[in-house]
């Protein structure tokens, strides 16, 4: 007998925490890991709300985001080994020919 | 304390602290074994939710294909500690109080909406096991799960383009 | 997935297979052309199946496909495809030009081979989707689809000032289409549907506000054909487009203006074309005797032929508005001939330039001594060209100029004057035409660069015999051809019989 | 195979189902020498070439022969149905044969005539490609002239008007084709313009009479619903005597187009640039006289409008006269003809407008022996010439002085030219005869064919228009005259030039059908004598008894017209027979009587000048004028380009500046100091490091949820 709002918080912490790594961290397979944890935090809130409402649709959706997750990781990891191939570093703030 | 609450929390616990462990770790590796416990835990929710299917998808893809992806191309680089964090300057200081007033908004959130605090009753037998999830999915998601297919293969060649590319390059080089 | 295998929906798509195909093959540029030459061959093929599907007999619309596409807040949008007498023979001659088309670039393009062949392939489906959309949605979705890869042949591998030339094209034919799209969307929420057979069925738009919409739709595709005065994208498009683009411009996408009129103006505001005859007839009119008046006077042979398709196609506006079947029957035919014949031109164009690298007359003379097989064709296509009986041109002409008189007095168009002053244009034709023939192929060989000049090689041959068979076929012996069309024709007829009783 | 594809008969018996062979025999022809000739190349010869032709040809006529004897059993004609063709709502043109008397007279002239000259034609372009230098043209000419002759049948058996006039401009095109036969010559002496230029004024000025006829055309198909001969004619008393009128009229135009009378006929002096069995063949005998046919052919429309049949008389008669007064004054020996030939279509075209339709037809047959007679002979004497000039190797070396001629005398030799002939008659007796049998036979003396034909024009003209009476009789004068002019200045006196003492006689291809034309130029009359009229009753079959009522022998007038005839070749005589000048610059004897008359005359009353100054001018004006001036610079680059184009863009300049500079100087400066310190602000935030980017992203979810939540 959980109330909702304990996986909402629950939630809301990984999440923010997921936004922290990106934001914190230079990393890039770490901020890139710290992604993949807020979608992880969306995933349980989705399925606790389909529990509550007792619809499939929300486990669903996490089953597609769970798919787009596994393709955006094989082409972002791809994208990082090419950078780094290149760059010969994957430091995210060694990258910054985007200067205006 | 029912014991429900009891495993939810302690499980809780080791989420958050895996989460902050994959945060702070400087260790690359730490970090992607921390983030597996993570996702570990998280699969246990979703049994708890009702959610078999799901939480086995979490375990196999996430925990097994995406994580041990991402472990070959730490190792593939050699990026377990890759230069120093050093100082984020004016950054971190302010990604800190932001992420504190989401959390804060989120509490807010949690506190005053009536309706999330309603509680989750035990799953009926029937629902959300593989087969009714199978039933949704090729039914009334049919085309979006086609899409989804199209989705991976666009992918799957564009992973194979960009490394073609790498590869071109190394011969131009020499 | 039957959907696929639906005749209409196959000749549609079959180019874009190719353009699937072609998008694999970035560095392999011969086999481009090879796969690009392919699938047009296919698709004629294809669109030979449609024929041999089609009933002559049956004036309705047949090999009818409908899904419903966008159907939101009433507007109910519809994927339609379907074919009569009056498309037909349209859609088998652009699947017939693309070929030929093709072939002719094969050492005339040489840079970006892959995406040349792209873009043709993608003009091939928004070309036959266009004269087979059903649906005014649709229709205009294949319109302005066809602007695109237009653009980008003449943009990229156009002359000197290509860039010039393609805005212009696009902004042009754009701004019409504005007006078209506008009238589209009153058509769709006051009447609450697009399909066209549902529209002419339901009929009953007052007389006024059909007067609008006609204008409306008739401003884009008078844009298209051109009608004077609004041909001045024509010649810089021409001139500057690549020889396969202009071919493709003037044997195609020209018609879809004039087809434009037959299948839209026509039936959807009856009163109207009744009513405004006399207007489009003396545009027409005006356009037959200055585009041949205009003609005569180039010193760029493409040009001259530019010129000219605007004398040829006021011809075919011309008989439209005659709105018998002489005039409707005999603008049809017009059409496919002026496909014919211009196409033929322009090929023959890009012949001597591709040898020469110069257009100007001035710079020929006495070429028939030289390659007497190329002067030869020259000018049976150039006398095709100007309405020689037995040659294809004489049969439009014929029955253009004998609708036109006799919707003359007491017909739509009120006067024979129309259809006398056009005749004027036959005279004209021939002036402009032998002027070029004998400025590039008679006299003394006065230019010593011409001396050498290969004549025609196998595949130039290969390019420009079936043109020639056609010529000759169509001049000969029509019949096969006004059969197709016949039936619809007669039919969209009784309705400005009783139009025109109506009026007088 | 061929009867197979006629689709319907009567049955009827004869040889009826042969008729589309009339056409396609010649086609057949003109395919097997393109096929044969791309396949042996140079294997293929000339006598390959000319014999397959001629083979081709003399079928045609054998054909025309069996349906002339078809014909003996069934007077009125059949028609043959061969091809649907053009079929829309009330239109239905079939390709029909019409073969009735009068469309076999046609056939068996065409055909007949035609043969001849195809003969002729190989002996003679034998030659002539070789002095033009281009011996591969030889299977061209032939190709061609096949062609011509398949056209020409396709005109003369349609059943209806438009079959007619596919015919009409198929010939129009061979025309065109063979004008400018030589197509790369320049602007050449013998006729003052070039070849094609020349054959380019054919075809437009035809086209000026096509347009007409196909006004006609559409007029009729309005007023009857259909355009084949026979129910065309039915309906003639229903349609309204205006609309009949317009019709005839603008028929009559068509057929001055194609019949070269006045004011179109301008096209034809110049066709004689032409090879000479060309001029024979289409300008003189048969093409030219579709016109004639044309109207016979329509006989009932225009008997049903006198009006349009006195203007069509008119035409005629004036252009008989205007043309022989042109003819006296030339001194090209094919030019003549070519005058003398409009006259003679003027005369045809008279007949036929006074409704003596049988006259014009007698005419036009005699006309076409004659004539072509005339043309081969003047072909004759102008190769004997050049062949003196400078032989060919397979002539021998019989003139090999002539060798020291030098370039520059080469450069103006014009074998045309009836100045440097003279005394010919000793050289080339075979040709003389036969040409003086031609010329006696245009001077309208008894009894050559041309006195019978013509006298019956003037008989009938004598009835009906005494105007065009006066007008034809003149010019009969006039034409004893100039072809006594003619023959004096060519064959008699003495030779003016080396080549002139020295003319070659043709070979014997080209003397036969000489002989064989001046045969029927001799005994051409006895087709319709006076009492027998065999032409009459075997026209009338068609044509009906009301438009071909024989016409009765008048003795006064046949007495008038021979004396006159004899008086004019008399005064040839006085004029240029009895001191024959010696010299090729001599003055002509009559230039200086006439004075400013001759100068007219022999420029032709300048009506090129005319036409040049009031038409072609003005036309290429205004050509260039609309190209250029209205087109390009006003609506192309003046209206697109600079008013709308920088219009555009001037607008759009317009609404940028006065931010920039201009109206609110001042405050511009501070608004762009202003504009310096946000864009600082801004590259702040443009650091390029993407966390930054995120943050700000994170910094904008916080907001947007923050404002969700407590505002929302």
């Amino acid at each position: 007998m959980i109330p909702v709002s304990y996986y909402f918080a629950l939630s809301a912490i990984l999440f923010t925490l997921g936004a922290l790594g990106v934001l914190i961290r230079k990393n890039a397979i770490i901020i890139f890991m710290s992604v993949e944890l807020m979608l992880n935090a969306a995933n349980l809130l989705f399925v606790a709300f389909a529990r509550t409402y007792e619809a499939l649709d929300g486990q669903i959706y996490v089953f597609f985001v769970i798919a787009v997750a596994a393709a955006e990781v094989a082409v972002g990891l791809a994208l990082i080994v090419a950078i780094y191939r290149s760059k010969q570093s994957i430091d995210i703030d060694e990258l910054s020919s985007m200067k205006g | 304390m029912t014991p429900d609450l009891l495993i939810f929390f302690s499980l809780a616990t080791v989420a958050v602290a895996a989460a902050i462990g994959m945060l702070l770790s400087r260790n690359a590796v730490y970090s992607a074994l921390f983030l597996i416990l993570n996702f570990a835990t998280v699969a246990v929710f979703f049994l708890m939710l009702g959610a078999p299917f799901i939480a086995m998808a979490q375990v196999a893809v996430y925990a097994g294909a995406i994580m041990v992806l991402f472990l070959f191309v730490i190792m593939l680089l050699g990026a377990e500690e890759l230069g120093s964090e050093g100082k984020g300057g004016w950054q971190r200081p302010v990604a800190v109080f932001l992420a504190l007033a989401l959390l804060a908004e989120s509490a807010y959130l949690i506190f005053q909406r009536g309706d999330l605090v309603s509680m989750i009753q035990p799953a009926e037998s029937g629902y959300a096991n593989p087969q009714a999830i199978g039933e949704v999915l090729f039914s009334e998601f049919l085309l979006p799960f086609e899409v989804t297919s199209v989705l991976l293969l666009a992918a799957m060649v564009g992973v194979i383009v960009l490394t073609k590319e790498q590869k071109k390059k190394g011969k131009d080089a020499k | 997935m039957d959907f696929l295998l639906e005749p209409l929906n196959l000749v549609t798509f079959t180019p874009f297979l190719g353009v699937l195909v072609l998008l694999f093959l970035k560095e392999r540029e011969d086999l481009a052309r090879w796969v690009s030459l392919a699938t047009a061959l296919i698709t004629f093929g294809v669109s030979l199946y449609v024929l041999s599907l089609f009933d002559p007999s049956n004036p309705g619309l047949q090999l009818e496909y409908t899904a419903p596409w966008i159907q939101v807040a009433g507007f109910n949008i519809q994927y339609a495809l379907g074919i009569d007498g009056l498309s037909i023979l349209l859609v088998l001659l652009t699947a017939f030009l693309t070929p030929i088309a093709i072939l002719s670039t094969w050492h005339a393009v040489e840079e970006r081979v892959r995406d040349f062949h792209l873009f043709f392939l993608l003009l091939e489906v928004g070309m036959i989707g266009v004269f087979l959309a059903q649906d005014l949605f649709l229709f205009y979705v294949f319109w302005e689809f066809t602007l695109v890869p237009m653009y980008f042949l003449i943009g990229i591998w156009g002359g000197g000032q290509r860039m010039y030339a393609a805005i212009k094209f696009f902004l042009y034919t754009m701004a019409g289409s504005i007006l078209m799209l506008l009238a589209i969307l009153w058509l769709g929420i006051n009447q609450g549907s697009f399909s066209v057979p549902d529209l002419a069925a339901m009929g009953g738009i007052p007389a006024n506000i059909q007067y609008w919409l006609f204008l409306a739709f008739a401003a884009a595709f008078a844009i298209k054909v051109p009608m004077w005065p609004l041909h001045s994208w024509l010649p810089d498009a021409h001139v500057q487009a690549p020889t396969a683009g202009s071919v493709i411009l003037a044997g195609v996408l020209l018609k879809m203006g004039t087809y434009g009129f037959l299948r839209f103006n026509l039936p959807l505001f009856p009163q109207a074309a009744v009513e405004l005859a006399p207007l489009m007839g003396f545009l027409a009119v005006v356009g037959i005797l200055y585009g041949a008046i205009v003609s005569y006077s180039q010193k760029d042979v493409k040009k001259l032929v530019a010129y000219s398709s605007i004398s040829h196609l006021g011809f075919v506006v011309l008989g439209l508005f005659a709105l018998n079947s002489q005039g409707i029957q005999g603008a049809i035919l017009q059409m496919v001939n002026h496909g014919i014949s211009t196409g033929a031109l322009f090929l023959l164009v890009g012949f001597i330039y591709e040898r020469r690298h110069t257009r100007e007359m001035d710079e020929f003379g006495g070429l028939w001594k030289i390659m007497p097989v190329y002067a030869v064709i020259t000018l049976i296509v150039s006398l095709s060209s100007m309405g020689l009986p037995g040659l294809n041109g004489f049969v439009g002409e014929f029955t253009i100029l004998l609708g036109a008189w006799g919707g003359g007095e007491g017909g739509p168009l009120g006067s024979n004057l129309y259809a006398g002053f056009a005749a004027l244009g036959v005279i004209l034709a021939a002036v402009y035409m032998l002027f070029m023939f004998q400025k590039l192929f008679l006299g003394p060989v006065t230019n010593k660069k011409n001396e050498g000049l290969k004549d025609l090689n196998l595949r130039e041959l290969a390019i420009i015999v079936p043109l020639l068979v056609l010529i000759f076929w169509i001049g000969l012996y029509p019949k096969p051809f006004f059969d197709l069309m016949g039936p619809t024709v007669d039919n969209l007829v009784q309705l400005f019989q009783s139009g025109t009783m109506a009026l007088h | 195979m061929l009867a197979a594809m006629i689709s319907s008969i009567e049955e009827v018996g004869g040889f009826f189902t042969s008729v589309p062979l009339i056409v396609f025999l010649p086609l057949a022809g003109l395919l097997l020498n393109i096929i044969l000739g791309a396949i042996f190349k140079d294997r293929w010869g000339e006598r390959a070439s000319s014999g397959i032709a001629i083979a081709a040809v003399l079928g045609a006529f054998v054909v025309s022969v069996l349906q002339w004897l078809s014909l003996q059993g069934h007077h009125e004609g059949v028609t043959v149905m061969f091809k649907e063709w053009i079929q829309i709502g009330d239109l239905d043109i079939p390709w029909e044969f019409r073969v009735d008397t009068l469309s076999v007279t046609m056939m068996l002239v065409v055909s007949g005539v035609g043969t001849l000259i195809h003969i002729y034609a190989a002996g003679y372009m034998h030659y002539d490609v070789r002095y033009k230098e281009d011996p591969a043209s030889y299977r061209r000419f032939f190709i061609y002239l096949n062609l011509f002759i398949a056209m020409m049948m396709v005109l003369v058996s349609g059943n209806s008007y438009l079959m007619l006039f596919v015919g009409w401009e198929g010939v129009g095109l061979c025309s065109f084709l063979l004008i400018g036969f030589w197509y790369s010559r320049n602007p050449d002496a013998s006729t003052g313009i070039g070849n094609s230029f020349a054959a380019k004024k054919a075809f437009v000025a035809n086209r000026v009479g096509d347009f007409g006829f196909l006004i006609a055309m559409f007029l009729t198909f309005w007023a009857t619903g259909t355009l084949s001969f026979a129910d065309v004619f039915e309906h003639v008393d229903a349609i309204a005597p205006g609309i009949v009128l317009a019709i005839t009229l603008f028929m009559l135009l068509g057929v001055t187009g194609k019949s070269a009378q006045l004011p179109l006929y301008v096209w034809l002096p110049d066709a004689m640039a032409g090879p000479t069995p060309v001029s024979a063949l289409i300008h003189a005998a048969t093409m030219v006289t579709a016109g004639v046919y044309l109207v016979a052919r329509s006989a009932p429309l225009f008997a049903a409008v006198p009006e349009a049949q006195t203007a069509v008389a008119l035409v005629g008669g004036i252009t008989a006269l205007f043309a022989a007064t042109i003819a006296v004054a030339q001194s090209d020996i094919k030019k003549v003809l070519a005058y003398s030939t409009i006259s003679q279509l003027g005369f045809m075209v008279a007949a036929v407008g006074m409704g003596a339709f049988v006259a014009g037809m007698f005419h036009l047959v005699t006309h076409a022996f004659f004539k072509a007679l005339l043309f081969l002979g003047s072909g004759a004497v102008i190769l004997a010439l050049e062949r003196a000039h400078h032989p060919l190797e397979e002539d021998g070396h019989e003139h090999d002085h002539h060798d020291d001629h030098g370039q520059a005398a080469e450069h103006h030799f014009d074998p045309q030219d009836m100045r440097i002939m003279g005394g010919l008659r000793k050289q080339i007796p075979t040709t003389y005869w036969v040409y003086l049998v031609g010329a006696v036979a245009l001077a309208g003396l008894p009894p050559l064919a041309g006195f019978f034909s013509k006298d019956e024009i003037l008989a009938d003209a004598l009835h009906a228009n005494p105007l065009v009476y006066a007008l034809l009789t003149a010019a009969a004068f006039l034409t004893a005259f100039y072809m006594g002019r003619q023959v004096l200045l060519v064959f008699f006196g003495q030779a003016r030039s080396e080549a002139a003492a020295h003319a070659v006689e043709s070979p014997r291809v080209m003397t036969i059908p000489l002989m064989v034309l001046a045969g029927l130029s001799i005994f051409g009359g006895a087709l319709n004598l006076p009492g027998l009229h065999g032409l009459t009753h075997w026209l009338e079959y068609t044509l009906g008894h009301e438009f071909a009522h024989a016409t009765e022998f008048n003795i006064t007038v046949a007495l008038t017209s021979t004396l006159l005839a004899l008086a004019a070749i008399y005064l040839a005589w006085l004029l240029y027979g009895r001191q024959p000048a010696t010299d090729a610059k001599a003055q002509d004897p009559l230039q200086a009587r006439l004075g400013g008359l001759w100068r007219a005359m022999q420029n032709k009353w300048w009506v090129d000048e005319i036409y040049e100054a009031l038409i072609i001018q003005p036309y290429r004006r205004l050509a260039a004028f609309f190209a250029e001036t209205v087109d390009w610079r006003f609506w192309h680059d003046w209206v697109h380009d600079s008013l709308t184009g920088r219009g555009f863009r001037g607008l759009a300049r317009f609404l940028a500046n006065p931010v920039d500079q201009g109206v609110i100087d001042g405050i511009a400066n501070g608004l762009a100091s202003g504009t310096v310190g946000l864009s600082k602000v801004f590259s702040f935030f443009q650091t390029g490091f993407v966390r930054n980017y995120a943050l700000m992203v994170f910094l904008g979810v916080v907001a947007m949820l923050g404002y969700l939540v407590f505002f929302a």
